[in-house]
């Protein structure tokens, strides 16, 4: 198929660094596939919400529609060698790391087939085969830890890099800066990628977050901000920084997002913004919106041929939904499994 | 009439605020959000942005922040929005709140509070459930009180946050929505309870059950199906944790001669560990039973609600419990 | 022969690395200024910066890498230069390094070894004083060892490293310069000692007496004394926090019917607690006096000269309580 | 007695902000004062090291030798409702805030008439009554703690300030990034002082940091680079930042400075530099050295009368010593002592 050219939505704005271009290259696969991706996660999480409702899904629970173009974008730039590390809102890079639906709405109610055998739900996916090392719960602490894979990638001399993802409110945690420093002493192949959705919970950046220019967080270290809506921009943003941090250690890309949903099931997500920015950004900024229209306008596909999609889409999550809903528990006997590789006698001690 | 947990602890610190300028709250989503889970809501309106602050999500730094400001001399109320978060902050709480005392011989006392939900919740997996009671409250310096009802809710926090001294306050994010009938005297403003001083919730004859937070209303249900079976246990609800009350448990062992611990935390290391201890050292001769001891199980918390619940004490575990330690009574010592 | 404990320490981390080139050491100033307690001393040369690697101040960050590279699959041996300043990090090695293997289904496991010296020292006061291992070990996912002698420290260093799981090594400053006779085996590259498991160092008759890393040098000294006045100690070793040694010491307690804990960490919710908890619940039976527990007291360490010996055990404290276990046997239940 | 101008060694550097002048006002008296107040400081670290070499100080020792111009400019520029907010190299710190030779001395042997009773030692001297809040041992904690005590000074409407003191080392600690956000978010009355002895420990400041400008820590906040062995310059410079600070929330004032001695007492200091690069400063930049030269060239004193204030400096600490040696340890009592303002029943618990 022939390759194109798109241009991005915007420009590209550079910290101690030239920027990429603006002409991204793609194809109409390419595109395809990235509505076909967004759609589905979309959708999965539109569900998501809906088995929450139902109380099959429990405890906290932080949905990514909005930003799906960050995941997918990523992925277009790199392989499955590459390693991402990410906080609890963590489905759809799951499956963007190839995930399957049914694991991924198993291990969100607690059955077996889970990604991580029902013991994780919401906050702790994980797909080690992949290179997806979860899934964090703790705000800021999985910055380090992916530096750490980048630095057994380089201590392995493999050439690969690590995406470690985080939120705008995760950008003033210390840890970051520690991290920043020492990934910048030792040339680490890791790509600091801040999702600013621009709200950490009810908290807007600009209230948590003294300067919030978060691709020049630390100062030394160069940065891009990209437009986190538009898929190709983030491909292309990824593409560029796995070359770089392979050769000159750390980069920083911050990723200008939005989260619809609230910040986790119990957020309404309404009182700290207004309807009309949510509503404006859906119809200005969305990402598979954007897609949509680039298939449109280039004559890739037509509308009822992306309705089609949207609906086999919606058909493969009911499906997904209804197996993980027969599957059962986690076997009684998996509450002492687990908890340490080789157990040395360490007694199971029930209440 | 009855207030929920979380009313008992807004009207706490709203009170206390409104008698000491010098006390302020301090925390992530404390005030244009109402809180996490809403225990601080209408007190930012009430009170101003300088006394009812919004930190970003930097533990340590605002921990350190509200620990230099009591140095100072104020009274921060510091809200962890749970206490896993904690930890990213607990060399400021040990180091800097707990032991500035003693180090500067008397000069810098360390008047704050650090409150916030503890323990498992529902649903939340392994990073979310930890119960802190033991590793505080081993801390010289602490004191840590953890409450159940709502009365136990307003009268400790009052009196946490008159105490001079850094206190931890360890809530239960599933007690926040419970009811609890509250007296005319609970809800006068200057009800304070005692720090340092358990409460018998129910007396009894036969076993004596300890429990703190939420697994005292798993106590008293299990004390209700024991009375089923003749067995009257008494159950004491610790309150505080450190200093913990030797005294009250000791006397009621003393009085049924058994004794059940009940927690929803680790088991190694912890407060049934130490009320083992406590009991063995000054009532050895009164027991007639092992101690039973009921804990969280020794696993990192799962998420999949069969396993979570296995992973947690339920009321059969404690009538268990207290039923084994009824039936047996001690034996001469076999090898001696 | 005869080898010092940093020696047995540095010999176990090079042979180590020699052995599985995934090995690499990191912290601060293990490498060109050859370990704040000189335990790393010759690596740097003899294995490069790569495998040596020197880190700035920041534990939180590093203690995170040095996680996130063993999820890669390295095996990071993390220094702190003392435990103390691993409570800037312990949110990494609590939520990030133990719970990591069962929150993932067991996709990620995490073999990695944080080290240094732990507790008290010389005259360093109360922010450079404080004992983890009870803190520690009620963690499950953690490994928790703490050695005494030379031979420990070597058998237990390279089992922690070879170990697949986090493994917490709780060394103590003031014994990397005591000697120990080490046998050809223990020399042997190839030594490890399972964890798990502890050691009876002395065996004895009429009381046990278990301690971990420097008490076991003082329990010793306490039965030699105990022995002169016909008391038969017991002396067990610990070495392994958690997994705890359940059987071995509860055997013992089931020939000797005493028993005397000793640490030099704070008493409340510490290991002697939870051997107390141990005993009472497997061999309650048996015991002929209240368990005696020996701790640090319970304050900040102070640093002047008298309060300091005040404030940990001393040999007399451990043959004190030794003799009222002895004295003591167990009266009827009183009250029963 | 007449104002006089002196000029600064060098000129400040300055990050977001427009830098002091070079032209410092003095008097000769204030110059005599810092004369023997920096004498008096290096002779009780001399001191210090002798104790310690005869075993009557215990445990860390850090001192303070080379660095003396940081204390004395300080407190020449502030009062005594200012506070201050230091590491564990903490003696002349405390000096400065009034402190008594024999206060300083009883603490190091851990007398009964130390500073803290005895009970804290080298690393934990305070001063509460002088706003001196100590003496923290653990690298970085004290930084958040300084603000800290300014947020209570600007809730508590005082027109004061805090300097909180740390080191090239401390400087890369993330608390410092968290504490410096949230104090410029709520601009708060409070100096970081890096006291940049380009050593953290045997860490030259470069092999720590890759980004080693200190003043410029997080960007986003002024700062100025002082040379921290000149006490005027430090004098201007802390006036300066005291006014900004009251004004507009936080800065960063760099101190370039030396410590002569290793970084505690087993350390002897000369592995990780070269004692040409010791002796070279001793003979280029000595605090002390300096203001003489001053005073001579000014014809304030002649060199003699300044040896003789050395002489007597040497007897007031000889003095202090042989006191402090007199005085009898803590009361037992003083165990259980001090852990509480108010105990509660919490048992003494003795081993
Ligand atoms: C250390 C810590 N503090 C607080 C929390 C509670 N918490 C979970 S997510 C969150 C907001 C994070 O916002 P941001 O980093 O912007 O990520 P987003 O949720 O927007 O993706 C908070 C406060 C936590 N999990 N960890
Ligand atoms: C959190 C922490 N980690 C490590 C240490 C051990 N330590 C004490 S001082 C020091 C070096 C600090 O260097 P710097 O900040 O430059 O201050 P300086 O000693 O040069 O005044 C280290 C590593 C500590 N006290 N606290
Ligand atoms: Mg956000
Ligand atoms: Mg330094």
């Amino acid at each position: 198929q022939a390759v194109m050219t798109v241009e991005t939505s915007v420009p590209f704005t550079g910290h101690r660094i030239d920027t990429p271009s603006r002409s991204v290259e793609t194809t109409p696969k390419e595109l395809l596939s990235f509505f076909r991706e967004m759609s589905l996660m979309r959708r999965m999480e539109i569900a998501a919400d809906s088995l929450y409702k139902a109380k099959l899904i429990r405890g906290f629970c932080h949905l990514y529609d909005g930003q799906e173009a960050v995941a997918v974008g990523m992925e277009a730039a790199i392989t499955k060698k590459d390693a991402i590390i990410t906080a609890y809102r963590d489905h759809c890079i799951f499956l963007g790391r190839g995930g399957k639906l049914i694991e991924a709405f198993s291990e969100l109610m607690g059955r077996r087939a889970g990604c991580s055998k029902g013991k994780g739900g919401s906050m702790h996916f994980y797909r080690r085969e992949a290179e997806f090392y979860g899934g964090h719960g703790i705000v800021g602490a999985q910055i380090p830890l992916g530096c750490g894979i980048a630095l057994g990638q380089k201590y392995s001399k493999e050439e690969t890099v690590t995406f470690t993802m985080y939120g705008d409110g995760a950008a003033n945690q210390g840890q970051l800066f520690e991290a920043l420093n020492m990934s910048a002493l030792w040339d680490l192949p890791v790509i600091l990628v801040c999702e600013n959705n621009h709200y950490g919970m009810g908290t807007a950046e600009w209230r948590a977050a003294k300067s919030p220019a978060y691709y020049k967080r630390g100062d030394y270290v160069p940065g891009l901000k990209v437009d986190g809506m538009d898929a190709l921009a983030v491909k292309q943003a990824c593409k560029f920084a796995k070359e770089h941090v392979l050769k000159n250690g750390p980069m920083i890309l911050e990723m200008d997002t939005y989260r619809y949903h609230g910040h986790s099931m119990s957020d309404p997500g309404s009182s700290y913004r207004t309807r009309d920015e949510i509503s404006g950004i859906r119809q200005e900024r969305d990402p598979i919106e954007r897609i949509r229209k680039l298939i449109l306008s280039h004559e890739i596909s037509t509308a009822n041929e992306l309705k089609d999609i949207e609906k086999e889409v919606r058909k493969e999550v009911d499906a997904a939904i209804a197996q993980a809903k027969e599957c059962p528990m986690p076997d009684s006997s998996e509450l002492f499994a687990n908890i340490y590789v080789k157990g040395l006698g360490v007694k199971d001690q029930a209440p | 009439e009855k207030m929920t947990v979380r009313d008992a602890l807004n009207s706490a610190i709203d009170e206390e605020m409104a008698a000491d300028p010098k006390v302020f709250l301090m925390g992530e989503e404390v005030g244009e959000y109402q809180g996490a889970y809403k225990v601080s809501r209408g007190l930012l309106d009430k009170y101003g942005p300088e006394r009812v602050r919004d930190t970003p999500i930097t533990e340590a730094g605002f921990t350190g922040i509200g620990v230099g400001a009591a140095y100072y001399g104020l009274k921060p109320v510091v809200e962890f929005m749970t206490f896993n978060f904690s930890m990213q902050a607990i060399d400021q709480i040990i180091n800097s709140a707990a032991k500035s005392n003693y180090m500067s011989g008397g000069q810098i006392s360390v008047p704050i509070v650090f409150r916030g939900p503890n323990g498992a919740a529902a649903g939340v997996a392994a990073q979310h459930s930890h119960c802190y009671a033991a590793w505080y409250a081993s801390c010289p310096g602490l004191k840590v009180l953890s409450p159940y009802s709502s009365e136990d809710a307003r009268g400790m926090l009052k009196a946490a946050i008159r105490d001079p001294d850094p206190v931890i306050f360890l809530e239960n994010e599933i007690l926040y929505g419970e009811s609890f009938p509250v007296s005319a005297d609970v809800l006068d403003s200057n009800f304070c309870l005692p720090i340092g001083k358990a409460m018998i919730e129910r007396e009894g004859k036969h076993v004596t059950i300890t429990a703190f937070s939420k697994m005292v209303g798993y106590a008293l249900k299990a004390a209700e199906i024991l009375s089923k079976d003749g067995i009257s246990a008494e159950i004491i609800n610790l309150r505080s944790i450190r200093p913990l009350d030797r005294d009250t448990i000791n006397a009621s062992v003393r009085k049924t001669n058994r004794l059940v611990t009940v927690e929803e935390g680790f088991p190694q290391h912890g407060v049934g560990a130490e009320i083992c201890a406590v009991v063995v050292e000054e009532s050895f001769e009164y027991l007639d039973a092992p101690v039973e001891r009921i804990a969280g199980a020794d696993v990192p918390m799962p998420y999949a609600p069969n396993l979570e619940r296995l992973a947690v004490p339920q009321v059969e575990d404690i009538v268990r419990a207290a039923k084994r330690a009824c039936y047996r009574s001690v034996p001469m010592a076999a090898a001696a």
